[in-house]
């Protein structure tokens, strides 16, 4: 832990009676590779996470059109990609392959798209800045924090190349088909490739969390009490605080795996188990072949959810922070209820940690215990009405501006509408008992994610953008692409609903052999070719993204008008962020307000 | 940073934790295999104590504010969720063929439910190690 | 609705040149250091959680869970526990000398806990020699699975504690710990004392229980 | 700022946030006629499902079509330029607690409703009993019968005579699978290998096949006739074609076939040599 600035010339920070302030001039000149790739600077390292992120957007959303295409045309030729990818299988994509696209489909985009763009680059961009801190805590470990996701990167696309095709046994890695080697051809080295690209990733996230809470709990600024703080500060606050105590437990799970795998112990595997007619484990007589086993392969299924659904709400809450922000400055007036918002998320993080069984109600799991769980997972949905009323609220009586930002959250809003109607369906357990597996699942966490979460990161990429690079993004063709993305979306995911209550079952390559599913192809190839044109309606926004990083219309610090602490810095800020000392006297919120003549009034105006 | 008002002699803590120690060992020593009950209850207390004496002084828990002691309120907590959801389903469910930790036997083609095939002599090290 | 963005003005817009860095502190009245050891002690608690309550789990489901006096050299172990527990004093001793300013003191004390650390270190890897010359390993069965993963982890925890403490002990060599400040030196200690305290937890319920 | 001229940005995506209820609602009208609904249904406890699940769907489409409304209508009414302020307020207490306490008595509502029949369909207590209650001819102790699947393929065992599920003359039929109509059929579901899931969507049941488990599941189909068996859990790469076929015949038929089975059995002697 390297010591915070300053702190060795005078009393360590925090001995300092609250509100202190520390002002040390350091001339800092720095070459091109501090400046830029090891940089320690939170802006720099935002922006390489938000670079990274996107660029595996983009593959992650290459696999989805595979899906796609297996799923409109199953076993024909792919046109373009088919006969670089798989000459082998006459250019088609192999059933094995089918598993692994899925499977490195979900891995990408959450472990390496979404959960890096909402916490690593907008929460490293924004919480000194909307704080008024000049730095993260820990400028050096937020350093380590990017870079501990260079291993995860390495490793998870060496899984794509292992020999024995990559790993296949789903984003969730259920045992004993990720444990036992012999079981699919994906857990030959590929599993054990993905566990240790997990591990780094949450080695990155750790290191980010720590950060991030101990920056937001000491380094506000003069008079930015805790309930003055941005919602999205809230939001991430709270995001962090979930991967600090949901995560290792994933981690620790993640090595039982890798040691039933690499030492062959059998936390996950029950003992008479036979794959290819070969024993996974032999005699005890032999210790030199002999594999333990002996264990349980739900004990898999609850650690791993036991992260994985605080991460489904590591997904959502930073979302719902931006939208709550964009809304409020784009329409102009005050976050409708700031303190039910603050609670109502603070009441998500807390239940989201007692409701993972939902994934396991049909598992073989104690009913009893799935009882529990369903009351649980239902109630959550209670905070989550409340922010979205609060929403609405918000927009009622507002002066909305319709900038593409206010279009992405409020299409946050709606589409979040959708795909968290569609949980509480799958959290009554007997319902989820037929439910389980289809595609209602698929369209309920595609809504969630992608037109949920994925939706908000356009948002704030349009909202921060200026803040970032100085320039402002194009409008028309922002429009463009969110009129495009918002109707493809829905024509991609809303008809998965169907899909789902006739019964289809997801990670199945071709489903159309069953009788029961025939039926269903037309409909199938309807979603893909929407799907093919989501994908490439993004060519507006890449464009745009990379014109405007050059050419786009210079702004000055404040181009939305809005009142958080951010827009008081140079636009993009200096090294330290603030050329100014700061002091708050309200609330992020006060749009509309009486006291000026404006419509806006920043936390750091005094009147 | 302990001011002199948070002073503690640890001498005296870790007389403690040597006796406590001490203490346990022998408990556990003589009471081994014999009523789970007493032994598992005399282990506990004395982990705990000693738990609670490294906390608490070592870690200089007894002098630090709400802050600190906030920030892993929520661990225990979530040790008994964990715990609390999860052994009704691994542990004591009804459907398991085989209780966990039994093994399988090629030679016989059996599922052996005693791990005490494993046990070992120390001391007899080499021997064993010979085939 | 005033929604014309203005463009770039200079007057206003520009960063002024040469500010200096201002950083606050908003209390709570916790070193930074200190306040982000403790959240990293948390995610321990919460790692440790993760094995010790698999094992926990695993174990109430088997029928009959081995003696582990007839697996484990216990009076070696508890020989060891000691150990680690003195280094654990011998941390607060040398903390407290840094207290007191006295550097001598805090080299003194630091160097024996360290040594004290490789010491629990080398028994274990001895330990683990003789069990696989004996034949027990990691695969053999769901006790020794548990054990391994376990004392392992654990094991790897002291290695990173007894670096962190060599690194420390050099800090301090070069006189970078003060009476008035010696945050650095406080932070190793606490991580020492967590890996003390895991520990004490394991070899009661690994080894006794 | 605004990019197209304010009026067509307000019109266009008025219009396209207001497809979303619209289609939204439309195609779940609609969707029965094309056949992108609930499959055939033929087990005792499917009807109940479905019934929750409209329970919900109706829940959910009241709340889904107010919230969209009200966006919609702010998306609308509100982009349209005022020269005065927004609205000056933070918020409103009696506002918060009613939209806090209706979805809390609905949620409760929804919760409740789904415990009968989860414990029907779960609890061992309420496997293989008739509709009025009565315990059937096969319970958890005596099964009709045990599901292995295994990469990749089902396959059904029925007890010999004497209705042990080791003696020699064990029926054995691997793909097709034959129940009795009208009959509480309780059965153990294993695995061989990794998880599967039995799913028969006409029975709307759905249960893991779980390595080292036996699962007791049961279900009772009332209408004759054959329906796919999906497996329904990731399995490796031939999860997509792990077929089966549960065939439910007339109770006689069903006899007459088991009997068949046994018979062959002894015909071809194996039977014999356990003798
Ligand atoms: C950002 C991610 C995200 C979010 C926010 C959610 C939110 C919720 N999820 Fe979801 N979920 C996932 C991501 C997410 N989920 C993923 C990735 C999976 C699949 C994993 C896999 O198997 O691969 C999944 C799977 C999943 C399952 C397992 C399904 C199965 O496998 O059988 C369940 C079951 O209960 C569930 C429930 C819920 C519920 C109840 C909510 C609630 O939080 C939703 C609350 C919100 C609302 C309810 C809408 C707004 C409220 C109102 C408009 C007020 C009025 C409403 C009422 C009165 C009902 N989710
Ligand atoms: C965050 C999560 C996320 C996101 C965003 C998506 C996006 C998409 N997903 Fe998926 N998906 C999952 C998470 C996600 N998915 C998970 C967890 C699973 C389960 C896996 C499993 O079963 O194990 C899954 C499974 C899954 C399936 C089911 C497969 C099966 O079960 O057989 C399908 C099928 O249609 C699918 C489709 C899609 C499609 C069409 C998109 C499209 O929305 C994608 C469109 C992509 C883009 C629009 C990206 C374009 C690029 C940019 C915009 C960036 C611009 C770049 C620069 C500026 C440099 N996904
Ligand atoms: Cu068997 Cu999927
Ligand atoms: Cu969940």
């Amino acid at each position: 832990m390297n010591p915070p600035p300053s702190s060795t010339e005078s009393l360590p920070l925090g001995l300092a009676p609250a509100g202190t302030v520390h002002v040390h001039h350091d001339h800092h000149e720095v070459g091109f590779i501090r400046k830029y790739i090891f940089s320690t600077d939170h802006k720099v390292i935002g922006i390489q996470f938000m670079f990274t992120g996107l660029v595996f957007l983009v593959l992650g959303g290459l696999l989805a059109m595979a899906i796609r295409w297996q799923l409109a045309y199953p076993w024909t030729e792919m046109p373009v990609v088919g006969k670089m990818l798989f000459p082998e299988t006459g250019r088609v994509i192999s059933p094995e392959f089918y598993t692994s696209l899925f499977t490195m489909h979900g891995t990408v985009m959450i472990f390496f798209v979404i959960i890096p763009l909402l916490t690593g680059a907008f929460g490293n961009f924004l919480i000194p800045l909307m704080i008024g801190a000049p730095d993260m805590a820990f400028p050096k470990l937020n350093m380590f924090g990017y870079w501990a996701m260079a291993p995860a990167m390495f490793f998870l696309l060496l899984g794509f190349g292992a020999e024995g095709g990559g790993p296949a046994a789903g984003w969730t890695a259920y045992p004993p088909l990720s444990t036992v080697l012999e079981a699919a051809p994906g857990s030959m080295s590929g599993q054990t490739f993905w566990l240790l690209a997990l591990t780094w990733v949450g080695i990155s996230s750790m290191m980010g969390a720590v950060n991030y809470v101990t920056t937001i709990a000491k380094m506000r600024a003069p008079g930015m009490t805790i309930f003055r703080m941005p919602l999205s500060i809230w939001a991430l606050l709270i995001s962090a605080i979930l991967q600090l105590f949901a995560l290792p437990v994933l981690t620790a799970a993640s090595f039982m795996q890798l040691f039933d795998r690499v030492l062959h112990t059998g936390f996950f595997t029950p003992p008479d188990i036979i794959i290819n007619n070969a024993s996974a484990d032999y005699s005890v007589a032999d210790p030199e072949a002999a594999s333990a086993a002996g264990g349980h392969p739900l004990l898999w299924q609850h650690l791993f959810w036991f992260y994985s659904h605080p991460a489904v709400y590591i997904m959502v809450l930073p979302a719902m922070g931006f939208a709550s922000d964009i809304i409020s400055v784009h329409a102009r007036k005050p976050v409708f209820g700031y303190k039910p918002m603050v609670y109502s998320m603070a009441g998500i993080a807390g239940l989201g940690f007692i409701v993972w069984g939902h994934h396991m109600f049909t598992s073989g799991m104690n009913p009893t215990v799935g009882m529990v769980f369903m009351v649980s997972t239902v109630m959550i949905a209670l905070p989550s009405a409340i922010k979205v009323f609060n929403w609405i609220g918000t927009l009622w009586g507002s002066r909305i501006r319709l900038t593409t930002p206010m279009l992405y959250a409020m299409g946050f809003v709606s589409m979040f509408i959708i795909g968290g109607l569609s949980g509480i369906w799958m959290a009554a357990t007997p319902v989820d008992v037929y439910i389980h597996d289809t595609y209602i699942v698929v369209a309920h966490f595609h809504y969630v994610v992608f037109a949920g979460s994925v939706f908000a990161i356009f948002a704030a990429i349009y909202h921060w953008f200026p803040k970032m690079f100085g320039r402002l993004m194009n409008e028309t063709i922002g429009k463009i692409h969110f009129f495009g993305t918002f109707l493809f979306t829905n024509g991609v995911f809303y008809m998965m609903h169907q899909l789902g209550v006739a019964g289809l079952m997801r990670r199945t390559a071709d489903p159309y052999s069953y009788e029961t599913y025939a039926h269903l192809q037309p409909l199938n190839e309807a979603i893909s070719m929407f799907a093919f044109a989501l994908f490439a309606w993004q060519v507006f926004f890449v464009w745009n993204f990379f014109h405007s990083m050059f050419w786009g219309k210079r702004i000055g610090r404040n181009p939305w008008q809005a009142n958080s602490l951010e827009w008081d810095t140079p636009s993009p800020p200096g090294h330290g962020n603030f050329d100014h000392q700061l002091e708050v006297f309200r609330g992020p919120y006060e749009y509309a307000s009486p006291q000026v003549e404006e419509d806006y009034l920043p936390q750091t105006r005094k009147v | 940073m302990s001011d002199d008002s948070k002073h503690f002699s640890p001498d005296k803590v870790f007389l403690w934790l040597f006796v406590f120690t001490a203490a346990e060992v022998a408990w556990g020593m003589w009471l081994a295999g014999s009523n789970k009950l007493i032994l598992w209850g005399g282990l506990g207390f004395f982990a705990f104590l000693k738990g609670w004496l490294i906390a608490v002084y070592f870690m200089h828990l007894k002098f630090e504010g709400w802050v600190v002691k906030s920030l892993i309120l929520p661990t225990p907590l979530l040790v008994l969720v964990i715990w609390g959801y999860v052994s009704p389903d691994v542990s004591r469910s009804h459907h398991l063929d085989h209780p966990i930790g039994s093994m399988y036997n090629n030679d016989e083609g059996t599922v052996l439910h005693d791990m005490s095939v494993n046990d070992i002599e120390h001391g007899e090290a080499h021997e064993e190690g010979e085939h | 609705m005033s929604d014309a963005i203005a463009a770039f003005d200079p007057e206003v817009d520009a960063p002024r040149p040469h500010h200096p860095v201002y950083d606050y502190d908003s209390g709570p009245p916790v070193e930074r250091g200190k306040f982000a050891i403790w959240l990293f002690l948390a995610t321990e608690i919460m790692f440790f959680t993760g094995l010790i309550g698999a094992y926990v789990i695993l174990r109430t489901g088997t029928e009959s869970w081995p003696n582990p006096e007839k697996r484990l050299n216990v009076p070696i172990t508890a020989f060891n526990t000691f150990v680690l527990i003195t280094s654990s004093w011998l941390m607060v001793k040398s903390l407290f000398s840094a207290h007191a300013g006295d550097r001598g003191g805090t080299l003194k004390w630091l160097g024996l806990t360290i040594i004290g650390g490789s010491f629990f270190v080398g028994i274990q890897v001895y330990e683990y020699i003789e069990l696989f010359h004996l034949g027990a390993f990691p695969k053999t069965d769901i006790f020794w699975s548990t054990f391994y993963i376990m004392t392992g982890f654990h094991g790897s925890h002291v290695v990173i504690g007894v670096i962190w403490l060599i690194c420390a002990w050099f800090k301090a060599w070069r006189g970078g710990y003060s009476s008035r400040d010696y945050v650095g030196l406080e932070l190793a200690g606490l991580y020492w004392h967590f890996v003390d305290l895991v520990w004490v937890l394991l070899f009661t319920i690994v080894y006794l229980f | 700022m605004t990019g197209f001229p304010a009026y067509v940005a307000r019109v266009l995506f008025t219009v396209l946030f207001v497809l979303v209820p619209i289609l939204g609602v439309w195609t779940f009208v609609t969707a029965d006629d094309y056949g992108w609904w609930f499959p055939q249904n033929v087990s005792t406890f499917g009807p109940k499902i479905d019934a929750l699940f409209d329970l919900i769907l109706w829940m959910v489409a009241f709340t889904f079509v107010l919230t969209e409304g009200a966006l919609v209508w702010c998306v609308y009414w509100y982009s349209k330029p005022r020269t005065s302020k927004a609205v000056f307020s933070h918020g409103n207490h009696k506002l918060e607690m009613v939209w806090t306490a209706v979805p809390a008595v609905l949620l409760l509502v929804i919760a409740f409703a789904q415990m009968g029949t989860w414990a029907e369909i779960k609890f061992t207590a309420n496997m293989g009993l008739d509709e009025n209650g009565e315990p059937g001819q096969y319970t958890v102790e005596a099964p009709m019968m045990e599901i292995y699947a295994s990469q990749f393929d089902w396959r059904a065992r029925y007890p010999d005579r004497d209705g042990n599920f080791n003696g020699i003359d064990v029926v054995e039929s691997p793909y097709d699978i034959y129940v009795p109509v009208d009959t509480p059929v309780v059965f153990h579901l294993k695995s061989r290998d990794v998880l599967h899931a039995f799913f028969v969507p006409q029975f709307r049941l759905k249960q893991d096949a779980v390595p080292g488990m036996t699962i007791p599941v049961w279900f009772n189909a009332q209408e004759v006739g054959s329906y796919d068996l999906i497996c329904a859990e990731l399995c490796g790469w031939g999860h997509y074609k792990m077929a089966g076929r549960v065939h439910v015949l007339p109770k006689d038929e069903y006899e007459a076939w088991l009997e068949g089975q046994r018979e062959a059995l002894y015909a071809n002697g194996s039977a014999d040599l356990a003798e």
